[in-house]
């Protein structure tokens, strides 16, 4: 579709095709149906552990993602269930594996912080802030050496910004002219700590000038805008340019985890980002450039309530993992044959 | 159990975050020159709410709260330690001090020696470890045998909230870098904890139970299942004594030979990866000591697995000793069915 | 010494490193997967000359010097190695790798079991490791009992320039991440290396020498040490058996405990701290195994001493075990005076 | 001295007294001839080990302290002769430090890299990259809390500035505003490395921008501008307003290390650097305003001779460390009293 510009018309509306549309939409319900029923879980004592909910942040998880395809890469957090749901993740295999069940992404072995879908690019939540910025790096180097023509986007927080391996990553991707797109989520906090009292530049974009690579702040709760401007970074990626750091200012409703009594801020400013939540926003905009009408959302809206549910019922009934198998997946069990077959890290079908 | 305090002091019950949370208060008064320093450890309590309220008593110089930045943090508080202050850093899951080895090992251990003997570097560094929290194999690990292998290093392993507080204040007291792993599942446990200042001396390890037909020499979070095998045990006839190591590094070797001279029977129980983890110092200590001719039996060691921490629970669990595995072990042992 | 290699194979005398040049060469010209990287192993060569002029022949993009960027270096060879790259990452020196055990420990070790099986990281790691070199505590550190003490890492630490090709070209085939230990003093060692393509298996030990008396298990550069001292105990009437470990996580068991079956009495003797050291895990292991019944006398250890590497030459051998040492602590045991 | 401006006039000329500045160019030669004396030494197999030299980088190092009083700080490196030297350091002591004997500032037990002086302020050189650098911030939180008033200065190359350790502890300094300088010495390469390779912008000093912190650049040749840059950033830093970052151009003329084969530099790009020598540059400087005359320039050059001659001579008449002292000083002998007491780390009379 060409990207002309068109007064007033958001670039998504211009740039996608309609079901492309419909389908963010329905990612975002989901998101925000996942995030609500996992918390419901927890609340039930049905899944152990912690876990970090992106309610509130999903235009930015869904909007970034627009612009890969299959074959993109991302690397995600700790905060990652939406990322994971917009690269495409069967919301049955991420329960069962909140669930601990066989049938997860991992196995049971992971949980909320280590979901990956490698099938599908994505290479994985991480428990360690700041730790997928190197590791989509090096998904980028390979893509560059390949000649895969594959985009790396790495999901970041405010608070990974302070962490060494922001550093040394975005250097890397910059003098070696890397595809990666480093797209940071800042939510105003890591965990307590404010970006104010955290960070000595007033945005985190700034930071880009660092690297000598384009910086930009969107409006992380405009599905559009992240589009944008992931599909100028990507693009410029994918031709040889290099990376780009887009900062994307969005909020979590929710704590950081379970536990969290949020001392470290209002309930006015609470209240004023969930009055900008935005999913109903992006509906909007479907419905006012006639791509979808109010009960086709309201449809997307109950088909994920339903999906949700289903998945929900699904891992339930999963399978325990045998404690006979505490050891297996430690190592791969047969050394790869020679070194020109196909031994590739990746292993399950997934774009190398 | 062995206690450091002095006698006449009152005993309350306080858990183990609340005894470490006494001792670091007692010492924020007591000397200007102590700062806590770590991620969340002000408004916010700290992950484990073991810094609690310290910030609204003693303000955010005090009650420092880091970025996100381990390795940085560490440095700042290795130069601080360096310079007069005298850090407490709190990292919030040991894990993450897998980015400050750096600072840890190669500064804050060695300097003092580098510079032949002309700093100290009084530096006290908390990590909050272990398993069985569901929060898979970045946040449970149990690092604290790399530790122990660093001179320069001082490494305790509290066990209870009494120990927790004494050590602490005697770390506190060192001047030399000490590390504290802390078991995150004890934080809630309770004890008996004197009140006031009092230290527990590093380097000596607890008898905590006495027996003769073997020695369980338990660490951290094992100390309780240690102890809790060892009374069922005896309503079997098996008399299990029970040390609880306390330090790691100085080993208390006297303590640990004198009782396998005594029981002729060892096992090592402790949550680190089996080899190479703690109990494999200990049974080498032990085998090349002249305790090792009153040894009747191996040297067991009951290690956690090998393998990443999983994170579904059942799974968890089996990856750590439990208290049935002790006690199995200590009955193959004490019987000689090893 | 064992020898892996298809027997026909010509075998020319080369350095440790050349050897292990010639290794990196063969999987540059085999396998378009397989890169280098690390800082100053392009134009430099590797600051002990390991990479050498492979630069000119496989270009920057296949040998890459990176910046000085311990951890994320690391990183990027985790995400590349999880995408299809075979990357083969030198730290400059095995201390700076403190830097990046997050990467290591975290992602590289933990990834594959995290993710239920879903990937492998098939990466390589180099560490020039080891004292001797008057380089001081932050450059000289035999840090090898950390990684192996850490589930989903394998471990090797070649002593002969035959093994270390071997060993890297089976590191390159495994599908998990391997790290190797190559002790700096040992670079410029000689030895008859076959040519062409061969693998040295992972988790096999080297029965060096055989003897009667006593079991000798050394690692690293303590294997020449080692085998020096038996040959002088043999005059002396001392039959020493020698036993290279190569590798130390996974440990090879068996041959170990075979050996001490057969001898009775056990030395291991390793550069690292003896304290949690790779000796504390043989000595347990045997400690625990069946083998605990044969054993006549204590089992000695025989590590790298309790401080920091120190600058001036005579402290920094009194550091860590001398030929001389080994004679004595054999000599010790096999008479039976310990 | 008022620092009234006079047009022409340097800096350092209108600043300083006529003593400092004899003394600053004492010391410039007296680097030059240590570093001679050291690599002469290390020739003749007297000295084991390694060492880096910082010949060519005199007016850096000399320059950057002079703003310094006794009770402020810094932090080295690995090529830390010149600022041991600037900072006061006595060469007798870091020749017996380098011949390994008790006499030496670390007794032996630390040689080149880890040469410090706490009495004077040095709180070591160091042997990892960037190592220093959180050093320094811990060094200027303690003086801030303690309200010593110091300033630390933290001496870091070009390499560094590519480690995490760097972003982590300008950002903490930023944040904190404290009281420190962070001086970049660029010589162009890390090891064999150059800035261009490793390093993503044109100058160092333009990553203060991601810090908020003023960054500038400097003639690392020219004493006078370094001295200035340094004056200005430890006055900020002094009046609570928090660090700078001040990037010294300069060139090392020897290889990184013993071992170094040159092969990633060209011989035209040494000479045309060894005829831009800083310390002719100052004395020429210093006879042109008057402040010295020829024969005294050379009468001091021909003291830092001597003085080095007599502390090599020092040196290897040192005392070696008894084998059986192998693990003192790996611990402190006895625990310090009590928390009320002075049980500072710094031990040796220094400030703190
Ligand atoms: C290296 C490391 N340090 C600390 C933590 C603990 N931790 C987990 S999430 C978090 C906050 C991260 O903040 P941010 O990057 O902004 O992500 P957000 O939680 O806001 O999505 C912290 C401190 C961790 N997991 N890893
Ligand atoms: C963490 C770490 N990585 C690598 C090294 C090896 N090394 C020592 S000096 C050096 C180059 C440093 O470059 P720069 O910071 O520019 O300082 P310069 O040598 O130019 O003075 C390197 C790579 C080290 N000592 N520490
Ligand atoms: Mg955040
Ligand atoms: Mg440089």
């Amino acid at each position: 579709m060409p990207d002309t510009a068109q007064d007033n018309t958001p670039f998504a509306i211009r740039h996608y095709r309609p079901d492309t549309l419909r389908g963010a939409l329905r990612k975002m319900y989901l998101i925000r149906k996942f995030e609500e029923g996992a918390e419901d879980s927890y609340m039930r004592g049905l899944i152990h552990g912690t876990m970090h909910l992106s309610i509130g942040q999903e235009a930015s998880a869904v909007g970034a993602c627009l612009p890969l395809g299959d074959h993109d890469m991302i690397t995600s957090t700790h905060r990652g269930h939406g990322h994971c749901i917009a690269k495409g993740a069967d919301v049955a295999r991420m329960f069962a594996e909140f669930f601990g069940k066989e049938e997860g992404y991992c196995r049971g072995r992971g949980g909320s912080m280590h979901i990956a879908d490698v099938a599908k690019g994505n290479l994985g939540a991480n428990g360690i802030v700041g730790g997928g910025l190197p590791i989509a790096v090096g998904a980028a180097l390979s893509a560059k050496r390949l000649g895969s023509g594959a985009v790396t986007l790495c999901f970041f927080g405010d608070g990974a910004n302070n962490e060494g391996a922001f550093h040394e990553a975005l250097n890397m991707a910059a003098i070696w002219a890397l595809p990666v797109v480093f797209l940071c989520e800042n939510n105003r906090y890591g965990m307590s700590t404010s970006t104010e009292r955290s960070t000595a530049v007033a945005a985190i974009a700034q930071r880009a000038a660092a690297y000598a690579m384009p910086g930009v702040e969107v409006d992380g709760n405009d599905l559009s805008a992240i589009a944008e401007a992931v599909e100028t970074a990507s693009a410029r990626a994918r031709a040889g340019a290099g990376p780009s750091l887009v900062e994307s200012r969005t909020y979590r409703w929710r704590g950081h985890s379970k536990s969290d009594r949020n001392r470290y801020r209002s309930k006015d400013e609470i209240a004023a980002w969930m009055a900008r939540d935005p999913i109903p926003r992006f509906a909007q905009t479907l419905v006012a450039h006639g791509v979808l009408t109010q009960p086709e959302v309201a449809a997307i809206e109950a088909e994920a309530d339903a999906e949700i549910a289903a998945a929900i019922a699904f891992a339930k009934a999963g399978t325990d993992p045998d404690p006979d198998h505490l050891t297996r997946d430690v190592y791969t069990p047969s050394p790869m044959a020679g070194p020109v077959q196909d031994g590739s890290g990746r292993q399950d079908g997934a774009p190398a | 159990m062995k206690m450091d305090a002095p006698a006449e002091a009152a005993l309350r019950e306080l858990s183990f975050a609340e005894a470490i949370r006494e001792a670091m208060d007692i010492a924020l008064a007591e000397d200007p020159r102590v700062v806590l320093m770590g991620e969340d450890i002000g408004v916010y309590g700290g992950a484990f709410q073991v810094t609690g309220d310290l910030v609204r008593k003693y303000g955010e110089e005090r009650v420092i709260d880091t970025p996100i930045s381990e390795l940085g943090g560490a440095g700042v508080a290795v130069g601080a330690a360096l310079t007069g202050l005298r850090p407490i850093f709190e990292f919030q899951f040991s894990d993450f001090a897998t980015l400050a080895m750096e600072q840890i090992v190669n500064q804050a251990a060695k300097l003092r020696y580098m510079l032949g003997g002309a700093v100290s570097v009084p530096l006290v560094m908390r990590f909050p470890a272990g398993s069985g929290t569901g929060a898979a194999a970045q946040h449970s690990q149990s690092l604290e045998a790399w530790f122990a292998h660093v001179p320069g290093l001082k490494v305790v392993q509290p066990a209870t909230p009494a120990d927790a507080k004494g050590l602490l204040l005697a770390a506190l007291d060192d001047p030399d870098p000490v590390m504290i792993f802390e078991h995150k599942l004890l934080y809630k446990t309770k004890g008996a904890v004197p009140e006031g200042r009092y230290t527990t001396p590093i380097g000596q390890a607890a008898l905590c139970r006495e027996g003769t037909d073997l020695t369980i020499v338990a660490t951290s979070l094992m100390v309780p299942k240690a102890l809790a095998a060892a009374s069922l045990l005896a309503g079997e006839g098996i008399a299990a004594e029970v040390i609880d190591l306390r330090t790691i590094r100085p080993i208390d070797r006297d303590t640990v030979l004198a009782s396998v001279r005594k029981t002729g029977r060892l096992l090592c129980v402790y949550e680190g990866v089996k080899t190479l983890g703690l109990g494999a110092e200990i049974s080498a200590m032990v085998a090349e000591s002249d305790a090792f001719d009153f040894l009747d039996a191996p040297i067991i060691r009951l290690g956690g697995a090998e393998s990443p921490i999983p994170y579904n629970p059942a799974l968890e669990k089996a990856a750590v000793p439990q208290q049935a595995d002790i006690e199995a072990a200590a009955r193959g042992l004490a019987r000689g069915a090893v």
